[in-house]
């Protein structure tokens, strides 16, 4: 059986947990795999934590809880403070870099992209870091096609923002890079 | 029937909470009585935009013992009916659930458990309204609790749910908790004349309530509905099997404690659902709910190792599963109940199999997040 | 001459909230440009001279994040009910 | 000779052949006006469902009533027939209970369902006390009064329950004694065809436990009070706080249209399956 | 150069630095009223007891508040404070929190407390919404109102809150909005001062939730709907209900003078104790 | 202490319910909030007269919600407090119950307990809300219930309630029922300076709750109690011990659920009390509560008969006395556990005993009617 | 004419009930000698001359133990409200 | 130890139940001896049952239920009826000759007592005829001595009552008579 489980971390209002619900309905309703979603966010609208935990594979999901992620998605720094120890001595963190100045030293395979800026200042929608971020992940890891991930995208954004986060998608696809 | 009509056949990758609201719907249900209340809010807040459009009503109470009396109210005019909640409301419609108990009334609670005791941590699920749901109303009596293990179960089991209470006129309760009710997975709804639904009987016409047994019969008495000019005597005071108050004799209100009782109870094997998968096994991991799917990780890596051990899982939680325990008890040498709380089945299942086997208990590293396999593991290497 | 004191960390940002650019009688803040912690955009208190030392904004911020100090036999009246409407 | 039976006796089981009343209790007289009520109304009793919580008012339709008949728990009757009136829109759905019942424990339910507005007709028997479980002070008991629980005189005010319901949103409200039941049934017969929330605040007396505490004594004596102390409502509008202590203002205390419940749900679903 | 520090921080506590509600929440706005009336009668923290219940609004003192909070089960903080007022006769006892703790399933406590007329202050946060679960419909949401609960709109009515605990038996009782922090500051030093039950119910705007669902949006444009949809009490006496449909009646809706329990309770004592 | 000064010393012949008011006097209570209910009522009927003559307040609340309330927030500005009901009213109060759980309150609760399920049988006693005083509440706790048999024993259990109360900061409950609280014995009530009464650790003064260990503490922390300048923190949300609200560490939740609990099981040796008559049996007729005394008679009749048949009383029900049963187990052939219901602490006293010993339930001919000594005898000659 | 029955059995007695005794505006009830199976006494009607068909004795009645019958074509005004009072 | 286990029944109103209660204190306060006093009723306040059990006894009692009274003090009829078949086959009856027409054959020991008549003509108090059969009950049995059940009745009834129930208490105390 193949499986990865993945923790997409951010702060509140970043959109990490649509990030990783995409992320799972694009495996499930798209890709034909199975995917098993959880999330948890502190109390607070904003500032506060809020992290989804995501795993994908291609037999129905038993132990449902990520404790050890084999990737790691940062939108903020608290993000690598509360769930970069977590990660597989093997695993992938991907970063962004406008909210991350310190990305931890024992993680091997990592990668970078300036999510947030790009957002702003290409398609001026920070909004849409979070989509930005799930280009990247597709582009390194493959972990869901991307055909299934753009297809989740434009359900689960609003109706007309669809080629937008397009834009996004793209912009994450493309800028990622490895450090 | 065009009140089904709405059944979202297809792949669905949803919330559990989401699931338990189409699983209500795919029953027939058609009230639905409910009070906000976190994790369990999205059941309900997700029935008030659907069940309008199935033709069924959805109150939003003032409160939860509103809520489950209104929902009571419903059943007995001939609604399939529900209520929503977590472990708070659960504690305040204690008074009612007994009141449904005591006058056979069909009732769906579904209780998306939460982080208590009391206001506790809403978001974060702990399976710790075991025995609450099942001894917490005073008085003695029986219900029956199914405890899914995934968001496809709250579907499965919330449509289970509605025949059970149907059939044996009691209320039943939906055991999830805040993990699965906000975990999202594959959630797969068959057509809609695939599933099969049960609804209780009526009770006949008669010229007086004295002509029939609408109450206290241990195969289950048909229903005097409301409105249908049966003329029921529906009461919450000790009453005969023609539900007139009886509060003087003795014989009676034997009756009117164990008839209840026995009704469920001599209907055990219709309703009582496990998954033994200890073929051989030495060890039996035996647990109910999201803590399952820990169990059979556990027992995966176990076996991995060489060891024997083998997953029991209680879909039904009650009626307590006694002879599936004794029978298990019988042909393992240990049994480790693991559950996500200080261990709330396990008196129940220790009692059942103590004679027979060694029996313990594990909780999880940490209340709230049900146990790692390896955990599990590292405790059986020691044992 | 009142002195105003933006405590930047306590503040919920003019996007979402904005209320003291609101309700300032002489509308002395605006948008800064720069973040807090949180990532909130906290306000730019524009000038001195035209405050009238009404305290709307401190009394109206829900997060306790300006102050209002007057100067020392700076007894300007309190206008009090700046909002007081009939 | 033709053998003379109780012209309400059709309503009732035919089993049931006494009340469990105390003697000289107006629950009986209360029973009465409503059985009237619908009567007059040629309603038949398959027309209705009753529903009650617990106390000795809560007992008039259970079990004399002969039709489908809830009775519930402390408190909750209005819950219960919430339930049972949106299930069963077109039934009437009547609610009989205590003081202590409705205004003290289901106090809660009493407003709300006020102002849901629902189309239900509630009886609430105000006899100053707990009856049932044996004369202790309710929300109701007059300031001062010694009873059981409050040896030393209540220092509680009380409810002037009527009015607060009209507040909360009630479409009709009256308030009758047990001296004046052919205007209670009046009443009780508005009730029940208003469309929308209904209340019947039925002072009655209670000679057992009442009657014991306020030593007012008997039930014709209590019946008299009644008799002295009522003050219709108009009048009432009139008069100076002062003069109203110790009073019981009577009469109907508002009668309004307004969007109801059961029905709105009803149009609701009609339009949710036309669109479909 | 001196250091400003907040003139209210010192009443809160040192290590809170942050409040946690949303960005232009009403709350805490109402929660800087409530600190500035003890401020300005010169009250010390510790001559008070805050009591709340669950929601965002019942966050305002705990907390932050810097004496003894006592933050409770839902619906229940009356019920607790008036534990806390019998036992502690002489210390000022608040209750804060919202309008679905307080008038939802909280609806029993407050009007008991206010016909019992027990010396509490009660600030009721009313924003039209259950806030902290996510934008379910309260019983103060305008009626036709699209929440989370009501997709097709409200179809139930709404309290009016403050009239009708007046009705109960409170002693004082105002409404004010966050658009009327002074007017509120000054019914709050009142409604302390009052021997007896008083209601401060605060409309408060809930950006995120009401926001969304009444579509006015920010807390800006809602502080402004505050603004024009708010008339006073003497004025709206004399205008006709129609003209009153959508708007806000603000002011002292009463000011009396009556018995109060704990001083009640205290006499009690006393009397029986000197008996001996 | 003028406050205690109205000790009735003496010898009565008066109900449980006098006995228990008395008891509740005796031990200092000065604040008691109740609702009237059969057949507690007589207990608050008297404290409203009783109360105020001792400097103490009592207050009708508008239902139970509000009695466990208030008594709670009374609790906590340093009152002994107390509240009084039956099942019904126990169903009501638990979500409070919880609170006073997780916020470590003294506090007493008089249960009266009556026919149930429901409105049931008022006037008679059915033992049966034994398990949902301990576990009826949502979320995972322990409490203390103790087990009269008298009305003698209403007395001294609830003075011995209070003073474990005080001393654990833990709602304690005296489980009577309607039979021993109607019922009439002599009652001795001895002198008040022979009365041992235990108060709670009050909270020192510090800068910031930060500086204190308010809850917690499975030592029990002193207690913050109000209007002293404390500036207590006191929250129905998962907590640290300072009582600051913590909802995002699963390390403070683990604590928030585990040390309450530990707090009380810790302490299991002072507070546990049974009564052991049981040398040299091999019988052991195991019971609690007013079936105690059918089960005394029993066991004369059964060693006139020469059976070696010995009694074991639990008066203390929870926490529940594990190691006394597990020890029992070892000595005895067979455990006969005889309850006033359908058997709800036989769950947890097999679970103790079964792997030592059989174990067997008989409930009484007629429940709601203690068990008589010849239907014992005879089911003891007939196993 | 009106015909008046009492039903002796449903009666709960004029000691403590009475209320007929009390209600009827001829005072047409008093107490009889003879006790029912529960122990009441019920009322004795002295007389039907006097009767006005009021009817207040059936419907004050708490036990339904009284009822009084109109004489066909004995088309008496019912006097309705005689307790109505300003 | 000895032990005598009384049963006491009437219909609601008689005052069967008080007549348990004086018994029972009359032994704990007067006598020195031990006593446990039960009750049930039914929800009628007048014509429904009312039944007392006291069981007197010069140990602490150990079973407080009385499933064989020694004896039976019957106000009425219904009380016959109701307890009768549990009286110890060498057990005693005590009954009002006013309300109970046809004593049981089976009870060997058998007295009466025209307690409410002579209540109500010799006294004009029928409500004592509680206290008469109390008088008729200490006499034949001595279960209580004469003088502690004096003071209890006196400690019991309405001040001022004294006196009248003394001579109800005479009155059964002379009048009664085997059968
Ligand atoms: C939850 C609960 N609490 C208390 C009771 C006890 N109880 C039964 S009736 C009653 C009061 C009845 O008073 P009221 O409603 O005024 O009726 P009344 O007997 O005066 O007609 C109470 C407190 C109960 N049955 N259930
Ligand atoms: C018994 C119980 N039921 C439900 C809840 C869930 N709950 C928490 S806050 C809340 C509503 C809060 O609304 P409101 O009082 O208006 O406060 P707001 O958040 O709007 O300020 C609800 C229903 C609960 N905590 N306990
Ligand atoms: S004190 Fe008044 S004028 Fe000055 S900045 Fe604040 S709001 Fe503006
Ligand atoms: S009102 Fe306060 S919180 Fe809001 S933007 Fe201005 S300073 Fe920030
Ligand atoms: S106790 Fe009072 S209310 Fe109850 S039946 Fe008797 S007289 Fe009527
Ligand atoms: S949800 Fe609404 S009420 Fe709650 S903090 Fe946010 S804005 Fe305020
Ligand atoms: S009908 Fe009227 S006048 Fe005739 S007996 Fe009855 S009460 Fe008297
Ligand atoms: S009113 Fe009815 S119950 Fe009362 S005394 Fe007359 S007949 Fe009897
Ligand atoms: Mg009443
Ligand atoms: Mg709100």
């Amino acid at each position: 059986m193949v499986q990865t489980d993945l923790t997409i971390a951010g702060v509140g209002g970043q959109g990490s947990i649509l990030a990783g619900v995409i992320l799972g309905s694009a495996a499930v309703t798209n890709d034909g795999k199975y995917a098993t979603q959880t999330q948890a966010y502190s109390s607070e609208l904003r500032g506060g934590f809020a992290v989804t935990w995501v795993i994908i594979a291609d037999e129905p999901v038993v132990f449902p809880r990520v404790t050890q992620p084999d990737i790691l998605v940062a939108q903020a720094q608290d993000s690598i403070t509360r769930f970069g120890d977590s990660v597989n001595p093997d695993g992938i963190l991907i970063y962004d870099e406008d909210m991350v100045i310190e990305p931890p030293g024992y993680i091997k395979r990592i990668y970078k992209i300036p999510a947030t800026s790009l957002a702003r200042h290409e398609i001026q929608a920070p909004i849409t870091a979070n989509i930005v971020m799930l280009g990247a992940l597709c582009k390194i890891t493959g972990v869901v096609s991307r055909d299934a991930l753009e297809k989740a995208i434009a359900m689960s954004v609003p109706r007309g923002k669809e080629s937008l986060n397009r834009d996004a998608f793209n912009l994450g696809f493309e800028g990622v890079k490895a450090c | 029937m065009s009140r089904n009509k709405k059944v979202l056949t297809g792949t669905h990758f949803e919330m559990g909470n989401w699931a338990c609201a189409e699983g209500a719907i795919a029953a027939g249900c058609n009230f639905v009585a409910g009070y906000p209340i976190t994790p369990a809010s999205e059941v309900a807040n997700r029935l008030a935009a659907r069940l309008p459009r199935v033709n069924g009503t959805f109150l939003q109470t003032e409160d939860e013992i509103g809520a489950i009396c209104s929902a009571i109210g419903a059943s007995w005019v001939g609604c399939k009916a529900m209520t929503v909640t977590s472990g708070p409301g659960i504690s305040l419609m204690q008074e009612n659930i007994g009141f449904a108990v005591a006058t056979e009334t069909p009732l769906v609670i579904i209780d998306v458990q939460r982080f208590g005791p009391s206001t506790g941590v809403p978001s974060v699920g702990l399976a710790a309204d075991m025995v609450q749901v099942a001894r917490g109303s005073h008085g003695d009596y029986q219900i029956i609790a199914l405890s899914p293990e995934s968001p496809q179960e709250m579907f499965d089991l919330t449509i289970r749910a509605f025949s059970l209470a149907e059939a044996y006129r009691v209320p039943v309760f939906l055991m999830a908790d805040g993990f699965i009710g906000h975990m999202r997975e594959q959630i797969v709804i068959p057509e809609e004349d695939r599933t099969k639904i049960k609804q209780r009987k009526i009770a006949e016409q008669s010229v007086s309530v004295l002509d029939r047994r609408d109450f206290l019969d241990v195969k289950v008495a048909p229903m005097p509905v409301f409105g249908l000019g049966l003329k029921a005597h529906v009461t919450s005071s000790c009453h005969d099997e023609h539900g007139m108050r009886n509060l003087s004799d003795p014989a009676v209100m034997h009756t009117y404690v164990m008839n209840p009782i026995k009704k469920i109870v001599n209907h055990r094997d219709d309703i009582v659902q496990v998954e033994d998968d200890c073929i051989d096994a030495e060890v039996a991991l035996v647990s109910y709910g999201t803590v399952s799917r820990s169990a059979r990780a556990a027992a995966g890596l176990a076996r991995k190792n060489g060891l024997k051990v083998g997953t029991f899982r209680m879909l039904t939680c009650w009626p307590f599963p006694d002879k599936e325990i004794r029978q298990l008890a019988e042909n393992v040498e240990y049994m480790l109940v693991l559950e996500n709380n200080t261990g709330q089945m396990y008196p129940y299942i220790k009692a059942e199999a103590a004679h027979a086997c060694r029996v313990s208990f594990l909780g999880p590293q940490t209340l709230g997040q049900i146990h790692d396999p390896e955990y599990i593991l590292s405790h059986l290497n020691r044992r | 001459m009142p002195k105003i004191t933006i405590f930047r960390q306590a503040c919920k940002g003019v996007d979402d909230c904005g209320i003291c650019t609101f309700i300032c009688p002489k509308q002395l803040f605006q948008a800064s440009e720069e973040m807090n912690d949180a990532g909130y955009l906290p306000p730019e208190y524009k000038g001195e001279r035209e405050c009238t030392g009404c305290q709307n904004c401190m009394i109206y911020c829900p997060d306790f994040a300006i102050v209002v100090e007057k100067d020392i036999g700076d007894e300007a009246p309190d206008k009090g009910d700046e909002n007081e409407q009939e | 000779m033709t053998v003379s039976i109780h012209p309400l006796k059709k309503y009732t089981r035919s089993h049931i052949t006494r009340t469990t009343t105390c003697p000289g209790c107006g629950i009986g007289i209360v029973s009465q006006a409503i059985l009237r009520a619908i009567d007059e109304l040629e309603f038949n009793m398959d027309d209705f469902v009753f529903v009650s919580g617990i106390g000795c008012s809560a007992w008039i339709p259970s079990p004399l009533y002969n039709t489908d008949t809830l009775h519930t728990t402390h408190g909750r009757p209005i819950a219960f027939a919430t339930g049972v009136k949106l299930g069963l829109p077109n039934k009437n759905v009547m609610v009989i209970s205590g003081d202590g019942d409705l205004a003290a424990i289901g106090g809660n339910h009493l407003i709300h369902a006020a102002r849901r507005n629902i189309n239900l007709t509630v009886i609430l028997l105000n006899n100053g006390i707990y009856g049932m479980t044996g004369g202790q002070t309710a929300p109701t008991t007059p300031r001062g009064l010694t009873t059981i629980t409050s040896p030393y005189g209540t220092m509680e005010h009380n409810f002037d329950i009527t009015p607060m319901v009209v507040t909360a949103g009630a479409s009709y409200a009256a308030r009758w004694t047990t001296y004046h039941p052919r205007q209670m049934t009046r009443s009780i017969k508005k009730a029940i065809q208003k469309k929308g929330f209904a209340l019947i605040e039925a002072m009655s007396q209670c000679p057992v436990q009442y009657g014991r505490v306020s030593k007012l004594g008997k039930a014709v004596d209590m019946l008299k009070d009644f008799k002295v102390n009522s003050v219709k409502i108009n009048k009432a509008r009139n008069m100076e706080p002062e003069a109203l202590l110790g009073k019981i203002v009577i009469g109907e205390f508002v009668d309004i249209e307004k969007a109801e419940l059961s029905e709105e749900c009803m149009n609701l679903r009609r339009k949710m399956m036309e669109a479909m």
